[in-house]
């Protein structure tokens, strides 16, 4: 088999309290291991603050990980030195969630695309200003939007340049950080459409991170739960819709409300909220939410078993989780 | 596919949609109306004003405003107008320079504590502290022996006095965007701390540094007055703004004599308001998102 | 209880003021005040014209001039102990031991003995004469030995005993003293010259002279000095009594030697042409100085005949274009330092300023403060190229010979104070005559000649001997003020002050 | 809480280290030392003389030496002696200022922080209004008015023509302390400091109430039925006050040392006026002392300022 | 059955300077509803929903926005019926958080920092009802019960950034409920939040409904949320209503292509999967909303709608009446 591209080994992301601030380490990532296939899609779903983008920052070492290692094309980041990292960088990029705070309100559209390309030192003035061009084409955006700012566009367009931003780089791997939770449905569809396209057409390599399972659906070959920076369950993503092993994936399926009012609501609500990550549960982290919960899930952090091939997750409950 | 959300004069370059913002503005209008008469008053003065400003007349003292001489004489007979206009050159000339490098020295400083964290934002701030405790008194002793006087040394002393609250200010300001997500981004594709001092940082602290560099035009105007007293600043008898204010020291010219020091002040009343105007006009203008307003 | 007459002065503001030091050991200036509550042995009389006895009643000199013998008065002391010959002796001791902060010990080094026969009795033996000695004994205030001599010398000088509890034998007693705001004195009963007619005097302490005069105008004091300037406010006001005097200060503008600029003699003659000092005095002074052609302008000082270099632009270039100016220096800025910063000072400068760029002399004036100024003048290895012209002023009276200190070759520092490097045999010669001369009748006479070589050789480009100004209320009466330079000393007898309700 | 006190103390303190030394060397390099201040140039001494004063203030000894001497006893609390003014003990001196500099500070600022905020929220509120505007150029022209010229011209104005207020000084002389007595000294001088104060800080309330009135909260305020009055004044002015309360606190750092002119002028026994009178004579000791004094002040009431904060704003917690 | 509506809003149109000219964010908007009602408000971003609320409120920016044309008929706890339109300031005050309260679509935002959560619930309550300082604080503590909210007494003394976010808005909704409101505006109120905390949001809403009887006004731009909690729904786009009826009409038979093309836009779970082996994308509508400033003459959606004629860009279409209580904007709707 093929070498992923990125391999995430035991990652795990600490945050200290700063300055003012007391209180105790905030456990964003515990020990997190998944790869990213080559020409692949994974999916990294879950609630907000189970710690998606901290695992996408530290992926691209965007803040600097408390431990472990991730492997890009073979070369463990963590351990490159700064000049190196930035070398690095052409080849990984970041798509960001908020398509208002993540382009600078003061640079034009043509500014922002050509901006990688002349950190990276890519080509003369001309060839970035063309290969910007050739961006914002990919992404359906008209020629004269280069002169223009990006308050100037509707939420939808931004986030096409913020995908343009990503792609002029000609990255090898895409980490996309709820690139459509801002959108509105209608938009959502267009840019997971796009995305898709893009994936395909240029074989790229994508980390894509949602709260919201419907979407990764489309777009995803591999999804991966999140609950409290631990992974709940790794599932090729046809077999996680199909059959949920983890109770916390059933619930998060069970919550989206269904635009059909004629269909029976079986829904089952979760009660509470997530617990701090500075103070997590014992054992497995979910067990206070879990309707399944049982007296030995405050003892054991339930490890990540192979239920089916390719197919993981992480609950001592066999009996329950069907 | 879709068009851009059209906005009024959105084919033009972004220089001049500043330029047709900053006109629309009727405020900042006027105060550059009222700083270009300043201006042109004080440049073009010597070939319309008969009088020179070093020009002594003994047997015209403290005269006050007449046809001849519109705002008076001083107390060695010398045309309090053209005193003016002349001490408008050099104060003016003081007060922007010295601005200008105190907003590049407390933006550097600044920026490049906030972009490199860590030990060196530390100990860059720490001397920031150190530099803020201390009495400016004592700066100002030391470094008017070391200077002396003149144009040069003045700037360079007020520059070097004002800025450690700016930097503290652009410092607040930039550890903020530092983690924003466009400047995330630049950082994600290599940027390095040139380009995120002068592509992201210097365009966002704009507003932070139009509003001191308004205030510290009067600053340092009056403390380039200040100056004097330590014999420091412009040597006697070139006329500034705040030589001319501080005859008003004497309690007979603050008394008898008004137009000795009301016209200097005026003068720089009515300057730091026409550039605050202009000022507040510029910010909005180089703030692309105020079309929505 | 009787409302209490109180006087309320600003004494210390201005240029004969030493606001916050209260030992006179180490007293420079401030002696109007010092003599309110201590007392010399002798004391200049209030137009400073002679040196008459204070503690001491009378006092006799011998024929060699190197010993003076003092009759004391029968004074006793604020807490009541006796003034005696021990007091003196102790006094001069003090004054001489350097460990005190003293600043007498140069001037009292002629000083042998003192010997006390007798307790209303002081011999003081001076081992040469000393033209100069009733002068310094003027500002010399005699302390009370029963409360000083448990403190050594040393601990003296940080002594809080100056500040806190001071005893002397003049009219009023000290009182206390509120750190940096005012210095209360109060009657003393038993004053050998009568209990002063106001039960109180308060020194008020004021940073700006500007901020004196409003209290003045406010009517919460009753005088101050002020400066030149603000005396018009005052001059048609019934309300005040301006009292205006000599400064015994000559303004002048000195040639540093060191400097090749003003070599020749010509030069420093077309200085003194190209400025219209009798201009300068009618209009910024207001008339109120003279102009001086040597250090004096006092008529017995003065010989006919001097050269009075009258304003002449033409001459001043004629003179210039001599010398050649043109090589000599041109049309460079030469630096003008000072210590005036007064406005009046800011005026007269621009003045002088402006009337020598008329005949081809630039110099820009540096404004800095005394002890930046003196620091520049006084450094241990000087930058000539620092001050090579200076405008300042020299006490030149009431002992002529005050000038000598700057002007003699032999008072080059560090020995004196002639920082310019003054370097002129006539007028050394001059002025060893006078320090030399024994003869009172004859003085005069070795004072002129100083004048003629100062008026000949032009050390200092002599500008004017301007006035002084205080302002006191109508209500005083019977108050003395002279405006001495550092402030006296002068008998001002403030137990005959007194104040109108 | 304590922790975080004790630690920042201590850095205070190495700072307070490195601001003597920092004094030290820039009052040796600034001309003139407190002997050439000592001497009337117009009464002129022999150099002779005035090295031998020199020598006897330890003036001639090396520049280390003379350090760590003052730093060894600053050490042991013992800031020396003044040199100007007779056998008078730094410490005592300097902290006998602390209290008048910080009552008309508290009253200069308190009249500042009232007026400047009232006129902020008016001017806010009015958003370009002619009342907005006309603060706006009454706060500018405050802003540019030289210290000297407004503490003259008020001295003249209050004290000599209209007979409001006494001309100077914190009591009366001779006369037995009363509190109206203090009070009547110092409405003035406290007045006339915090006109620029409070020019800056109704610059900074307007800007920052105008940033609040945009919230949502106060949307949600209004949403809930309360009346306008104090929609601004409980919902809006108290979160507005934050970036204020920080401004607040750096101007009082610098006030500390700061009203030279104010305090020279109406001869206020304060920081500033002892400071400037220890620099007009090179008094190095004094010098040293109060600007020793003065960062620490100012490092407290920095320190203040960060709790203050905190307890203005929940959401900051000290640790 | 015909009950009298507690709001009527017919004709309403509220425009805003932009630039100094007049744009028109809502016009043309007929809406009631009636006693124990849910009606959602449906649209994309800018589609004018807040606008809609904000009118009815009396809380559009001053000097920016105002209502120009319609009347806002609302009948309040005394049971007069009322303009809201034409009352003056005080009247509206005394109207807002007593009769009409609001939950907006931030928790983070919409709660004031600086104040704790019982103080901010008790406020209304003092303001309208003259509770005592101590009364008005047990009645908080009584409503963050009544939200769900475990500890009350504790949650109460917190600080607004020590809730989780779906604490913070359940807290909001426990302040809109403090004085027992007649109408119940809810901006997005679980946009910001957590599908499991929506879920539990959503249930909640319905429960209190259920036990109190408000009118609700729920604006959304999930459908999935509408099929949940509204009886009936109007659906805007671009300042202007294009489809209304009951929920289950309009799911079943939607009149307008808009609607249609919001429906099939939305990811339905297990579906995509199979779109994704076919190679097909999701559908969606072309374009984007159209801005303010230029909108087309005739009808707004037909630059992006599939079923345009060229008499769609003539003249704005009325609301066609299809007969089943449903309407729709659209000439085309019998043929969608
Ligand atoms: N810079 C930081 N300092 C301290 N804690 C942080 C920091 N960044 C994130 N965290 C904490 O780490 C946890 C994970 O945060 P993260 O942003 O990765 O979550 P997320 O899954 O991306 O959530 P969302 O859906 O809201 O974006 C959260 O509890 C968050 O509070
Ligand atoms: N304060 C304002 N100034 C100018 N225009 C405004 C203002 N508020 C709203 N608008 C305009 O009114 C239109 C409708 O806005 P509204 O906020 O009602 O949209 P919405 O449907 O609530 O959208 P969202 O789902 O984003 O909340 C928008 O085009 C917006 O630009
Ligand atoms: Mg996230
Ligand atoms: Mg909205």
């Amino acid at each position: 088999m093929q070498e992923p591209l990125l391999s995430v080994r035991g990652l795990t992301k600490h945050f200290k309290p700063t300055g003012f601030s007391r209180g105790s380490i905030v456990r964003a990532i515990e020990n997190v291991s998944f790869d990213v296939p080559r020409g692949k899609v994974v999916g990294l779903v879950g609630e907000s603050g189970s710690g998606k983008t901290t695992i996408g920052r530290s992926v691209l070492r965007l803040i600097e990980p408390t431990s472990g290692e991730v492997r890009f094309n073979g070369i463990d980041i963590t351990k490159l030195s700064a000049a190196q990292l930035r070398r690095q960088r052409k080849s990984m990029q970041y798509i960001f969630q908020d398509p208002f705070a993540s382009l600078s309100p003061r640079m034009t559209i043509g500014q922002i695309l050509t901006e990688g390309l002349e950190i990276q030192h890519v080509g003369a003035r001309q060839e970035r200003m063309q290969r910007a061009k050739a961006a914002l084409a990919a992404v359906d955006l008209p020629a004269d939007a280069f002169g223009r700012y990006a308050h100037e566009f509707s939420g939808g367009q931004r986030q096409r340049i913020g995908i343009a931003r990503a792609l002029a780089l000609g990255p090898q791997l895409i980490v996309a950080d709820e690139p459509v939770s801002a959108l509105d449905v209608s938009i959502q569809a267009q840019i997971v459409n796009l995305l898709r396209d893009l994936q395909i057409r240029l074989g790229l390599t994508m980390l894509f991170i949602s709260h919201d399972l419907a979407v990764v659906e489309y777009i995803c070959d591999t999804v991966i739960v999140l609950y409290l920076g631990r992974i709940m369950e790794i599932a090729p993503s046809e077999k996680l819709y199909a059959d949920p092993r983890h109770p916390y994936t059933r619930a998060l399926l069970s919550a989206i409300p269904s635009p059909d009012p004629t269909k029976a609501r079986t829904r089952q609500i979760l009660t509470g909220d997530i617990p701090s990550p500075a103070n997590p549960p014992s054992g497995c982290v979910f067990r206070t939410r879990c309707p399944h919960a049982a007296e030995q899930c405050a003892a054991v952090v339930p490890p990540l078993e192979e239920v089916s091939p390719g197919h993981f997750k992480a609950c001592i409950r066999r009996d329950v989780s069907g | 596919m879709s068009a851009a959300v059209a906005v009024p004069g959105s084919s033009q370059g972004p220089t001049a949609r500043a330029l047709g913002r900053f006109v629309t503005n009727r405020l900042a209008l006027a105060g550059l109306v009222v700083l270009a008469a300043i201006l042109i008053a004080i440049l073009t003065y010597p070939l319309w004003w008969t009088y020179t400003p070093n020009q002594i007349d003994l047997r015209a003292l403290n005269k006050g405003p007449s046809a001849s001489h519109w705002f008076g004489t001083d107390g060695v007979g010398r045309d309090v107008f053209a005193r003016l206009m002349q001490g408008g050159r050099i104060s003016l000339l003081v007060a922007v320079t010295s601005v200008a490098v105190s907003l590049v020295i407390g933006f550097l400083v600044g920026a490049v504590s906030a972009f490199s964290g860590g030990l060196a934002d530390g100990a860059i701030m720490r001397l920031v502290d150190l530099a803020m405790t201390l009495p400016p008194v004592i700066l100002l002793l030391v470094l008017a022996s070391i200077v002396g006087t003149g144009i040069v040394p003045t700037i360079a002393v007020i520059s070097l006095l004002s800025w450690p609250v700016l930097s503290r200010m652009v410092r607040a300001r930039l550890l903020e965007l530092r983690e924003r997500d466009f400047v995330v981004a630049a950082r994600g594709m290599g940027a390095g701390m040139g380009h995120l001092l002068f592509r992201h940082g210097l365009p966002n602290c704009i507003d932070i540094l139009v509003v001191y560099a308004t205030l510290q035009i009067a600053n340092a105007i009056l403390l380039e007055a200040g100056l004097s007293f330590l014999g420091l600043g412009i040597a006697p008898p070139e006329a500034s703004w705040g030589n001319m204010l501080n005859a008003a020291r004497s309690t007979s010219v603050l008394e008898q004599y008004v137009w000795q020091w009301m016209f200097p002040g005026a003068a720089l009343v009515i300057t730091v308001l026409a550039i605050n105007f202009v000022g507040d006009g510029l910010r909005d203008a180089f703030d692309p998102r105020s079309d929505l307003q | 209880a009787q409302e209490q007459k109180t006087i309320t002065g600003g004494f210390d503001v201005g240029p004969g003021g030493f606001q916050g030091n209260f030992n006179p050991l180490a007293a420079t200036g401030g002696f109007t005040w010092l003599n309110v509550y201590f007392e010399p042995l002798v004391n200049y009389n209030a137009d400073l014209t002679a040196i008459d006895g204070a503690l001491a009643t009378e006092y006799s000199v011998n024929a060699d001039k190197t010993e003076y013998t003092f009759k004391l008065a029968k004074e006793t002391w604020h807490d009541g102990k006796p003034f005696t010959s021990k007091d003196v002796k102790f006094t001069v001791d003090l004054a001489k031991n350097g460990e005190t902060g003293t600043v007498f010990a140069a001037r009292l080094n002629a000083v042998s003995s003192v010997e006390t026969p007798d307790e209303r009795t002081a011999i003081i033996k001076l081992s040469r004469p000393d033209a100069g000695f009733l002068a310094t004994l003027t500002k010399l205030m005699i302390l009370p030995e029963h409360a000083l001599a448990g403190t050594t010398p040393k601990e003296l000088a940080t002594s809080t005993w100056w500040a806190t509890k001071p005893v002397g034998t003049g009219p009023f007693k000290f009182k206390q003293y509120v750190t940096d705001q005012y210095v209360e004195l109060v009657a003393d009963d038993d004053y050998r010259l009568g209990r002063p007619k106001v039960d109180r005097v308060i020194n008020r302490y004021f940073k700006n002279t500007a901020a004196a005069v409003a209290a003045l105008r406010a009517g919460e004091i009753q005088f101050t000095y002020v400066e030149p300037d603000d005396v018009a406010v005052f001059k048609d006001n019934k309300d005040f009594h301006v009292i205006e005097g000599q400064s015994f200060v000559v303004n002048y503008l000195g040639f540093n030697q060191q400097v090749p600029l003003w070599k020749d003699v010509r030069v420093r003659q077309a200085v003194m042409h190209a400025i219209d000092r009798q201009a300068i005095i009618d209009s910024l002074y207001g008339g109120a100085a003279t102009a001086a052609n040597c250090g004096y302008v006092a008529k017995q000082l003065v010989p006919e005949g001097l050269n009075p270099y009258q304003y002449d632009p033409a001459k001043a270039k004629a003179l210039l274009a001599e010398a050649g100016w043109d090589k000599i220096n041109g049309n460079k800025p030469v630096t003008w330092l000072t210590y005036y910063n007064t406005p009046q000072a800011a005026n007269v400068m621009a003045a002088v300023q402006a009337m020598l760029a008329q005949v081809g002399i630039n110099v820009v004036p540096r404004v800095v403060d005394t002890p930046t100024y003196n620091g520049i003048i006084y450094a241990g290895n000087p930058d000539f190229s620092q001050f090579p012209l200076v405008y300042a002023g020299l006490q030149n009276g009431p002992d002529p010979l005050g000038i000598n200190i700057g002007l003699n070759a032999a008072q080059k520092p560090p020995a004196g104070a002639n920082f310019l490097r003054i370097d002129m045999p006539e007028l050394t010669k001059a002025l060893d005559a006078a320090l030399a001369e024994t003869n009172p009748q004859q003085l005069d006479a070795r004072y002129q000649d100083v004048c003629k070589a100062m008026n000949a050789n032009l050390p200092w480009a002599t500008m004017w001997v301007a006035n002084r100004y205080g302002v006191a209320s109508t209500k005083l009466k019977d108050f003395v003020w002279v405006p001495a330079p550092a402030g006296g000393p002068y008998s001002a007898h403030p137990e005959k002050w007194s104040i109108e309700k | 809480m304590l922790p975080y006190i004790l630690r920042r103390l201590a850095t205070g303190l190495l700072m307070l280290v490195a601001l003597s030394m920092l004094v030290f060397i820039l009052l040796r390099l600034a001309p003139g030392d407190p002997i050439d201040a000592y001497v009337n140039p117009n009464v002129a001494m022999s150099q002779a003389e005035m090295d031998a004063l020199r020598t006897r203030l330890g003036l001639d000894q090396p520049l280390p030496i003379q350090y760590l001497a003052w730093l060894q006893a600053a050490a042991t609390g013992d800031l020396g002696y003044s040199i100007q003014r007779n056998g008078v003990r730094v410490l005592p001196l300097v902290l006998e200022r602390i209290g008048p500099t910080i009552l008309l500070m508290a009253a200069g600022l308190a009249i500042a922080i009232v007026t400047g905020i009232a006129a902020g929220i008016l001017s806010a509120v009015r958003r370009n209004s002619p009342t907005d505007i006309g603060f706006s150029v009454v706060a500018f022209i405050g802003i540019s008015s030289p210290a000297f010229l407004t503490a003259i011209l008020g001295l003249y104005l209050f004290s000599v023509v209209l007979h409001w207020a006494p001309s100077g000084g914190m009591l009366t002389p001779g006369a037995p302390f009363s509190v109206s007595d203090l009070l009547s000294h110092l409405i003035l001088p406290a007045c006339l400091l915090s006109i620029g104060h409070a020019a800056l800080i109704m610059r900074y309330m307007r800007a920052s109430l105008l940033e609040v009135l945009n919230q949502d909260y106060v949307r949600t305020a209004r949403a809930k039925g309360v009346k306008e009055f104090w929609v601004i004044m409980k919902h809006a002015v108290r979160n507005a006050l934050l970036p204020v309360v920080t401004l607040i606190g750096s101007t009082i750092g610098i006030a500390v040392g700061g009203a030279i002119f104010i305090e020279s002028v109406f001869n206020w026994p304060g920081m500033g006026l002892l400071l400037i009178n220890a620099v007009d004579t090179r008094d190095y000791p004094v010098i040293m002392g109060a600007t020793l004094i003065i960062g620490a002040c100012v490092i407290v009431v920095n320190l203040l300022t960060d709790i203050a904060y905190a307890a203005v704003d929940p959401r900051i917690q000290v640790a | 059955m015909h009950v009298a509506p507690i709001l009527d809003i017919s004709g309403l149109k509220t425009v805003f300077r932009i630039g100094g000219r007049p744009v028109a964010a809502v016009q043309d908007l007929n809406l009631t509803i009636a006693p124990g009602e849910t009606l959602a408000l449906v649209g994309e971003s800018g589609s004018g929903k807040s606008v809609t609320s904000l009118s009815v409120m009396g809380l559009l920016p001053r000097g920016v926005g105002q209502v120009a044309e319609g009347t806002i008929l609302f009948r309040g706890k005394t049971g007069l019926t009322q303009d809201l339109t034409k009352l003056d300031a005080e009247g509206l005050r005394q109207i807002r958080g007593n009769d009409i309260a609001m939950v907006f679509q931030e928790p983070m935002t919409s709660l004031n920092p600086v104040y704790t959560i019982g103080e901010q619930i008790a406020e209304p309550m003092r303001i309208h009802l003259g509770r005592s300082h101590k009364d008005a604080a047990a009645a908080a503590i009584k409503l963050l019960a009544d939200v769900g909210i475990p500890d009350p007494e504790r949650r109460a003394r917190q600080y607004p950034h020590e809730l989780s976010g779906g604490m913070r808005q359940r807290a909001t909704i426990a302040m809109a409920l403090a004085c027992d409101p007649v109408l119940l505006i809810a901006d997005e109120p679980t946009t910001a939040l957590d599908v499991t905390i929506q879920a539990q949001i959503l249930d909640l809403l319905q429960k209190l409904q259920a036990e109190r009887g408000m009118g609700i006004l729920f604006v959304t731009h999930n459908l999935g949320v509408v099929a949940e909690i509204a009886d009936r729904v109007a659906v805007m786009y671009a300042g202007r209503i294009v489809e209304t009826g009951t929920v289950a009409e309009v799911f079943a038979h939607p009149r307008h292509p808009y609607t249609i093309g919001l429906m099939r836009s939305i990811p339905k779970l297990g579906e995509a999967t199979a779109l994704k082996r076919q190679g097909t994308p999701l559908p969606t509508i072309a374009g984007s909303v159209p801005s303010l400033i230029q909108l087309p003459n005739g009808c707004s959606f037909a630059p992006r709608c599939p079923y345009a004629i060229d008499a769609c860009w003539a003249d704005v279409p009325p609301l066609y009446d299809t007969g089943t209580g449903q309407r729709s904007r659209c000439i085309r709707w019998q043929e969608v």
